[in-house]
């Protein structure tokens, strides 16, 4: 019972902590573009950067 | 041309009601048929109809719920974390559907086996909760949840009944589920036919194809009558200036003269 | 800084209401999913065999891991008995469990053979479903992680030529199905069943050694050595003819498997187990020698061992037999462990750098029988361990400083080098008490290193019982 | 332990389990990132990459971490953050330390959390029971051996594929077969062939 919501909340933190790391950390150049933008739609990736602020309907 | 287009949605959106809300994720925006949302489970899980139409519950739990905590707790999240935030709720919500199922559908749990886990990185759900939830209030949200996931499962029980009647011939239910009509058969007596290769991964992909053809074929054909429509419309239009102009020139041509 | 701090405050209370929401959920699905467990594993049998299945099952708590060994028995909403299953833990690597099943009247309709195969793609689960004249009802797969597709072929055409098949004389779908594949996996299984059933056929053989026998009655009391059962035959008047000891010992050479009959105080007889054309020329011959011994009285039955001209595995079947016949029901008690002796203190802590506690044990009149030690190891620093860990071993030793038995209680090594060690255990330490001092030199030489914890724990235990007679 | 047992995990994992065609983890990138062949290839490399060490890592933490504690019903939520979070990881350092490893497969990295073939290939080893097997050292070897498999077979089929649909663009498809479509269709076709790889092992 403790164990798991321990296990839970440090597993939580470290997709935080990472996340907010990675995010802070600045790209280093101009990636090439080579995911197909319009094939995309097959996979609504949360971090893709490509389709991230693309919305539907609203 | 096309910000305009979708300002103009935006603006309609406003005064969507719930209605509209619920019934736009099942065919117009259905999330798999239109949208390519969740190929994995729609391919893995679909080689019957009642797993199509089991998994298609999970994620209609999955989703209302995730959705209806995400328009909870959207304004005390900070911007920088929303997504992982996201994350971790359905995480926990698919943890959860989990055990219940083992619990309550054994048999279910047997049968979509990984896929249960899997929903959790199913794009549709991040993408409602990220692009929907974040943005509106708990009860349309909820709303959403269910109206998208319906449209899900429908597609879901679509590609499944399909496979399941092309590789036995027949449809049967109560297998998986506790539903009160076990062991029912759909017998459409074509057992002579069947086609073992459509319950199989091969199936999975050609059915899947197949349907999105036939939706895209509609789609196509709409716009082809939707076009020849307006069309029709300008041509008539043209015709009534053209009309107009002829008239007034007539008139301004009688009156000078 | 303030925004920071809520951010992680934020981040806290998602974590943990995460965390509470699966705890909750799991603590109350985790009884269901136990129950569904336990259902999924004995439907099938009511299914196997045509019984009316049970609204809900009952199961006792008898710990499993200890006696290896359950029972379930099947209930209907009414506490009428529907059917019994008895479920066994089988002593073999490769069949996993065996159920008899029973019916409502009590009638034994048949064994369940349940066989867990690994192959290439994955899991198979295997049920082999026998009636009461050992032969197939089904083979069935209850479980697998093949490729669907393929498994299903197998399932859909290849299962049904095994019923009605005799399990001793079994003949394979023969075809491009592949060995190592779901199909090798059902081969795995029924010969798995066969070579077991072969260990069983005391069960059928008991009218080779009695010819006037009606009836038997297979018995688990206790395990000695090699033999964990006993067939008490019976003949048409209910009287006891004699008992047969079914045995079963892999030595260097092979893994020999006999019968051995005892009839008050009369050696009776050892057969083979295994049919005769698929046991070994050398055990054949071996055994041949003992036809002389037949009818003589136990007691010059092990006098004549000190000959060579027998077989010293055969040897060591036969005596752990013959003890086991001798045995009275209290010193059968004793050995196992003295769990069962009449009265017990309490667990005392010692302070010993190996051993952890003792608990004595005392028969009727209160005697001292003996003292049960516990005692840690931890075997991860040795060299060419196979895993290494910490293994607990409780030593039960008689007051006069032989072993009464030894039992691995818990160990962190791989199942392979736990299988080693209980191999050990029956090898070398049951019945110690007629060990000589070379025989316990033997033993603690060690034969792997994975041993090495397991007697460090028995020579400790040994010595502490010795220093404990010299107060 | 013998070595051909890491060589038959790796051969089934890739050909005869194939992850996209045979066990449908992975579809959506095979749809999505399969227009060119370079590009599959670098996708390939990215995913080997982080579903070795992912599955090492959901393994280490399965069998050390929420066995001992006996809450392995945490495991989804475990595995999925620990995943995410190797791949925040793997991306910050290859941010940091080398421009041209990041202008060849940073720009896969992000896709990659939300592939459920890393996800799901993780929890097939703890359900294949390696552990149990092969003791739970060993088993960790046969595991990234399997997850290595599934790896080359993910990257062999969305290679194969992108080559495809390279042919797949010149030709004359109907309208409403173009795209999506025609390219599951070719994925079935594919899956058949697959299938005749069963039991070569």
């Amino acid at each position: 019972m403790v164990p798991a919501i321990v296990v839970t909340m440090l597993v939580v933190s470290l997709f935080f902590g990472t996340y907010i790391m990675n995010k802070r950390t600045p790209e280093p150049l101009e990636a090439e573009e080579v995911v197909d933008k319009e094939s995309c739609t097959a996979c609504m990736n949360y971090s893709c950067r490509y389709k991230i602020e693309e919305t539907r309907g609203d | 041309m096309a910000q305009k287009q979708t300002a103009k949605k935006g603006k309609r959106k406003k005064d969507l009601h719930a209605l509209a809300v619920f019934t736009r994720g099942i065919i117009r925006e259905n999330s798999l048929f239109v949208l390519l949302l969740g190929m994995c489970p729609a391919l893995a899980v679909t080689s019957s109809l009642e797993t199509g139409f089991g998994m298609g519950l999970l994620v209609i739990f999955v989703l209302t719920l995730s959705n209806i905590v995400v328009s909870l707790i959207r304004k005390a999240i900070p911007e920088e974390i929303r997504i992982p935030a996201y994350i971790v709720v359905i995480a926990t919500f698919v943890t959860i559907v989990g055990l219940l199922t083992e619990a309550f559908a054994p048999a279910l749990h047997e049968s979509l086996g990984i896929f249960i886990p899997l929903i959790v990185v199913n794009c549709l759900i991040m993408e409602r909760a990220n692009n929907f939830a974040s943005k509106n209030n708990v009860v349309l949200s909820a709303i959403d949840g269910i109206g998208v996931a319906l449209g899900f499962m429908l597609a879901l029980m679509l590609i499944g009944g399909t496979r399941e009647f092309l590789a036995t011939g027949a449809l049967a239910y109560g297998v998986y589920l506790p539903l009160p009509l076990e062991g029912s058969i759909i017998n459409a007596g074509l057992t002579l036919f069947q086609m073992e290769v459509f319950v199989g991964p091969a199936g999975g992909f050609i059915v899947i194809g197949f349907w999105l053809a036939v939706f895209k074929a509609f789609e196509l054909y709409n716009k082809r009558k939707k076009k020849e429509a307006r069309d029709r419309w300008i041509e008539k239009k043209k015709k009534e200036a053209a009309e107009r102009k002829r008239r007034k020139a007539m008139e301004s041509a009688g009156g000078s003269a | 800084m303030l925004d920071k701090l809520r951010m992680a405050l934020i981040l806290c209370i998602i974590g943990a209401a995460s965390g509470l929401g699966i705890v909750a959920v799991n603590s109350f699905t985790e009884d269901i999913i136990e129950q569904n467990r336990i259902r999924e594993e004995l439907e099938i049998y009511f299914d196997l065999y045509g019984l009316e299945k049970p609204a809900s099952f009952d199961r006792d708590d008898e710990p499993r891991d200890i006696y290896c060994r359950w029972e379930a028995a099947g209930y209907d909403s009414e506490r009428n008995r529907i059917g019994e299953i008895h479920t066994y833990c089988v002593d073999d690597d490769r069949v996993h469990e065996r159920a008899e099943i029973f019916d409502k009247e009590g009638n034994f309709l048949g064994k369940v053979f349940r066989v867990d195969h690994t192959n290439t793609y994955g899991l198979v689960v295997t049920l082999v479903a026998l009636d009461a004249e050992n032969e197939i009802v089904e083979v069935r797969i209850a479980r697998h992680e093949n490729t669907p597709n393929y498994a299903r072929r197998i399932i859909d055409n290849h299962l049904e030529p095994f019923q009605g098949q005799d399990i001793n004389d079994v003949s394979f779908y023969d075809g491009r199905t592949g060995a190592t594949s779901t199909y090798g996996s059902i081969i795995h299984a029924v010969n798995a069943t066969a070579d077991n059933v072969v260990d069983d056929r005391a069960l059928t053989d008991y009218r080779v050694f009695y010819p006037e026998a009606e009836s038997y009655e297979r018995v688990f009391d206790y395990t000695l050595g090699c033999i964990d059962a006993r067939i008490a035959v019976y003949d048409g008047d209910d009287e006891l003819l004699g008992h047969v000891y079914p045995a079963r010992y892999a030595n260097d050479h092979e893994e020999i498997a006999l019968n051995i009959a005892i009839s008050e105080g009369i050696f009776k007889g050892v057969r083979a187990a295994r049919p005769d054309d698929r046991a070994s020329e050398e055990l054949l011959q071996a055994l041949e020698k003992y036809e002389e011994l037949d009818g003589s009285p136990i007691g010059e039955v092990e006098v004549d061992f000190d000959e060579t001209a027998y077989d010293p595995s055969i040897n060591r079947l036969v005596t752990q037999a013959i003890i086991r016949c001798q045995e009275s029901d209290h010193e059968r008690e004793m050995r196992e462990f003295f769990l069962w002796s009449h009265e017990q203190d309490e667990t005392a802590d010692i302070d010993h750098d190996i051993l952890q506690s003792y608990q004595a044990h005392y028969d009727e009149e209160n005697d001292l029988i003996g003292h049960v030690y516990y005692g840690e190891y931890d075997t991860s620093d040795l060299t060419d361990a196979y895993d290494g860990g910490i293994m607990e071993v409780a030593v039960a030793v008689f007051t006069d400083g032989t072993i009464s038995s030894v039992h691995l209680l818990s160990s962190e090594e791989s199942d392979f080098a736990v299988r080693t060690l209980e191999e050990n255990i029956r090898v070398f330490f049951t019945r110690s008490e007629d060990m000589d001092e070379d025989e316990l030199a033997d033993a603690f030489s060690g034969s792997t290193t994975s041993a090495t914890g397991l007697n460090a724990i028995v020579e400790a235990a040994l010595d502490y019982e010795d220093a404990r007679e010299g107060d | 332990m013998s070595p051909t047992v890491f060589f038959v995990a790796i051969i089934s994992a890739m050909l005869i389990n194939n992850v996209v065609l045979l066990r449908f983890l992975g579809v959506c990138p095979f749809l999505g990132v399969s227009k060119r062949s370079e590009t599959a290839l670098g996708m390939g490399g990215a995913v080997t990459f982080v579903m070795v060490v992912g599955s090492v890592l959901t393994y280490l933490i399965y069998y050390y971490v929420l066995e001992p504690f006996e809450i392995t019903y945490i495991s989804t939520i475990a595995f999925i953050l620990v995943i995410a979070s190797l791949v925040q990881l793997v991306e910050m350092f290859i941010k940091k330390v080398s421009k041209k490893l990041y202008k060849a497969l940073g720009i896969y990295l992000p896709l990659i959390v939300t592939n459920c073939a890393i996800l799901g290939v993780a929890e097939t080893n703890i359900r294949e029971g390696y552990a149990e097997e092969f003791g739970v050292m060993s088993g960790l070897g046969v595991a990234a051996a399997s997850a290595f498999g599934a790896a080359l077979g993910f990257t062999l089929v969305i290679f194969a594929f992108s080559s495809i649909r390279e042919r797949l663009e010149a030709a004359n498809v109907p309208a409403a077969w173009k795209g999506i479509p025609i390219s599951l269709i070719v994925a079935g076709i594919m899956a058949l062939a697959f299938l005749g790889l069963e039991g070569i092992v």
